[in-house]
């Protein structure tokens, strides 16, 4: 059954940055088409809680699935007390994803929100797409997935609000420079809201389709609920989510304003 | 053709959305009567915002799901808000709960006159601190919860009860006695319970949840079935409603309209319109000239 | 490995034939043993002659099927007869039913020197003239009923309870507190009601029945979780059980031992064979030596 | 869903005696291995009770099925009163049927036992075995499928019990004329079970292998209620059954004897 957690030895844990921790999992899938897609969301049971996480890593050779995880709270904390051969319950893959168009891309991801990001530069790159990769977080060792995005063949280009790394200031003010010389096919992105709002402007303004993964409080995860709803679409972000198309994005109306908290009270961001 | 009248409420079709299931917004709700359904109820809410429980609140089992998601809401305040944005049409119940008449007739008329339904939700077998079925299981309670709400307020109330009861009958009597202008048959079954088998734990955080699906269809179906000879009012039927065959079903067996609520999950919103379509192909090839000949009609043979 | 005891009597494994299925003759129990059963239980019987209700009696539903046999059995006399040509070694629960606590005492008094166990059937959800749930939905008949036969007996005994209660803990330490020597949990949910589209008729003869399979295994599981609180005295699980992954569910939510039934529609009597070895390599795997040790260790965490 | 009944209008009714009629019921079947087979049988129900009922017909280039049934009490009285057009439930096919070993058979059925028989024949003529059947009854006017199994090529041999038509006398005489001069690599038979029991007396002097189907009291139909079990092996007619080898047949300590009511009961034949 698919909306059950199937708990599962942490394989290996990597310590991504400062704050960052991404847990390994094996994970065999028989048919290939099942296999998870960048941009898609696992929900993680640590047995006192669980919450939506993307998935961050999908190496369908060595069959596993990586979800990397902030330390950020009670949920998070406990998550990265654990170590390899410690459980977690993960059930999905959930959502929709990033959808590959074009030859070549520009990826934007700020903070955590680098985990769905690195995911699709992978696949970008494993099909030959030429991808610029903006890595951007606060400050230079909260920078994520740098080396392995180079591996993989994507022009990184750091970002840091501090500038111990790369450009100094934020993801939308880099993007905003890049776009002015280079063209791009699709952008994708992630992040906190108000980059990606900025970002939507900025691909609006230089008409370059543009693709953004959002976050909701999440309870099923499986589209009953009603928890990720987002105004003024109804859309429900675990099921016509978590990625919209930045034409989507423009109905949904909260975004960039608010989001709901675990008992459906509105929150400004 | 599919056109209904309950508790004098013009429906487009006989397909309502069931509590709990993407009510929680305007949005959400708006966007479920455009996808064809008759009528829309919200997700439960009370005088205070409520959390709900931890996840995992929902698990899936064979034959459906369980839930235990525990009530959560904004409360009335917030929730009056998300009422005033619904568009015009919609066709819509609130579906509320409280620990007691005075809270149930509370909050029922603050939003009288922002929905054209009440539900009582007097059966969530998951409640927290004597809400939910502690009353729905009590035939002297629902009517003392029923009878405040009907003092409070004009517009019609359905009560919504739980099945897992000795003797369904006697609280329906007692509902109707109160004066609920209609049933709903039936709130989420059970409790179940699902244990994940490597760490022995129960998956719900709450440990035990309502299951709900097309495993609890049978069930529904004969509380529907039941409570027909038992009661004048007219009954609302839910429990494992995936297409128009088992809209026909509880029909027959004696409800005037009916809710869908888990098939949602397997397909969308989209699921009200595809069941009126199916509907209305069913009638016209048996025969039927409006859904209110079908009501009841396994009892006539 | 798996054997166990239950009421002092030694099972070779902890599955049991569930009352009902392929319990009607020795043959049959017989046949069910060699398949690999811990133990069989006779389908129930009663004083009279009893030939159950018009076909159909059975129907599928989504997640299982519903039954309104209506209790056949050829009565205790020729049951006795049955009894007897049971294979020496086969381990037997014989299932009886009655209208009143002297009719249970009775039948339980002639075959006690047949039998290892007997199993109280006061939970038929579909009985006839107050035999079956009309006793188990009410804790003080059930607790006359498991009193008269523990004074007429010396051997084990087990009552079956019904699922379709309000309270279900009130009846199980009503059994307990009257001598009851263990639980079997639960007999068929609901009951539940199936209506044929073309015709508008419900298809039993009976009109509902009570529902059993992998649907109803949540629901028995939540049972056996809750009651397992509540009583000292070992519980049998039993509802959906398939395989032996439902059976670890059912011992680490409380149950001694389980039974199967519904399964044997899809896999036939191997079914218990198939369990058993599943079960042995599961603890083999997780480092069980006893079935003993995994009962009720979702308690534990 | 399999065992739910089918609610259907029979399409044509054949009086095929003075008490058997046949109810024809298209049948279309998506998957030719779900195609009912020669031996097994139908729940049919007519809105107050449900009795199984041979299959006697399986036609799949007209998409048909058929069922005999003889009058002999309430239910079967109230089938029979029913006309083309009227609806009856369906359910099935349900059990074991006969299984076509060799390239010449003998088949025997007596009175409605022909059902199977002659679905069999159709079964066997198709595939090019050689068949002669004995259609056995009490009286000329109450033989079945003469012309129909001639019109299969079988070689037919009537057998009546008061010599109205044919044979004069008990099927199982006629079947140890047979074996004085003919050779065959199976017998399959349906009809009274004092009749099989001959029959497999004969078959085991002969040592041709021989397969008997059986009748009992049904209830679910599906394995489960223990109704149809019979003594001593318990094996439930409608699963293991209703055809069973004549080897198996001799491990069934109550064939010939007696049958359970639907008390359970055991009457004797």
């Amino acid at each position: 059954m698919k909306h059950v957690p199937n708990v599962m030895e942490i394989k290996k844990i990597i310590k991504e940055s400062e704050s960052v921790k991404t847990f390994i999992f094996d994970w065999k899938v028989e048919n290939k088409y099942d296999y998870p897609l960048p941009g898609q969301f696992m929900m993680i049971w640590n047995f006192e809680d669980e919450k939506p996480m993307s998935i961050s890593l999908i190496d369908p050779l060595k069959e596993e699935l990586g979800i990397s995880i902030k330390k950020i709270g009670k949920f998070s904390s406990q998550v990265h007390s654990l170590k390899e051969g410690d459980k977690l319950g993960i059930r999905g893959p959930y959502g929709k994803g990033f959808d590959l168009k074009g030859s070549k891309i520009l990826a934007v991801g700020g903070g955590i929100g680098m985990a769905p990001v690195a995911t699709m530069v992978d696949h970008a790159r494993d099909r030959g797409v030429s991808v610029d990769v903006i890595s951007a977080s606060l400050t230079s060792n909260e920078l994520l997935f740098i080396e392995r995005m180079k591996n993989a063949g994507a022009n990184v280009l750091s970002c840091t609000d501090d500038g111990t790394c790369g450009f100094k200031g934020f993801a939308t003010d880099r993007v905003k420079q890049l776009l002015e010389n280079q063209k791009y096919d699709l952008i994708i992105s992630c992040g906190p809201e108000l980059m990606m709002k900025g970002i939507l402007e900025l691909a609006e303004e230089h008409h370059i389709p543009a693709q953004f993964s959002m976050e909701r409080w999440m309870k099923c995860a499986m589209g009953l609920c009603g928890q990720c709803c987002v105004d003024d679409t109804g859309w429900r972000v675990c099921v016509e989510g978590p990625v919209f198309w930045g034409h989507e994005i423009k109905m949904i109306t909260e975004f960039g304003k608010y989001h709901r908290d675990s008992s459906g009270t509105a929150k400004p961001f | 053709m599919l056109e209904i009248k309950i508790c004098d409420i013009k429906l487009k079709n006989p397909t309502m959305l069931a509590a709990g299931v993407m009510g929680s917004t305007a949005s959400s709700l708006n966007w479920v009567y455009r996808s064809g359904a008759g009528a829309v109820v919200t997700k439960s809410f009370s005088s205070q915002p409520n959390k709900g429980y931890n996840n995992p609140t929902t698990v899936e089992v064979e034959g459906g799901i369980i839930n235990a998601i525990g009530l959560s809401n904004p409360g009335v305040e917030t929730f009056k808000k998300e009422l005033k944005r619904l568009d015009p049409q919609v066709k819509v119940a609130a579906s509320i709960y409280g620990a007691s008449p005075e809270e149930f007739a509370e909050v029922a008329s603050q939003v009288e006159k922002k929905v054209n339904l009440l539900e009582l939700n007097v059966s969530c077998p998951h409640a927290m601190g004597g809400c939910g079925a502690a009353i729905g299981q009590d035939a002297e309670l629902t009517f003392e919860v029923v009878k405040a709400v009907k003092k409070s307020v004009s517009i019609p109330v359905i009560t919504k009860l739980t099945p897992n009861v000795t003797d369904l009958i006697e609280i329906a009597i007692s509902a109707a006695d109160a004066g609920s202008d209609a049933l709903t048959l039936i709130n989420s079954l059970g409790p179940g319970l699902k244990i994940d088998l490597e760490t022995s734990r129960p998956v719900l955080s709450n440990q035990i949840g309502g299951m709900s699906g097309p495993a609890i269809k049978p069930i529904a179906l004969r509380c529907v079935y039941e409570v027909f000879k038992a009661v004048e009012i007219p009954i609302i039927g839910v429990g494992g409603i995936f297409n128009y065959h088992d809209v026909v079903e509880f029909l027959f067996a004696g409800a005037s309209a009916v809710q869908v609520g888990t098939a949602i999950m397997h397909y969308g919103p989209e699921i009200f319109n595809e069941i009126a379509v199916g509907l209305e192909k069913f009638m016209i090839k048996k025969g039927f000239s409006q859904v209110d000949d079908m009501v009841g009609i396994s009892h006539k043979i």
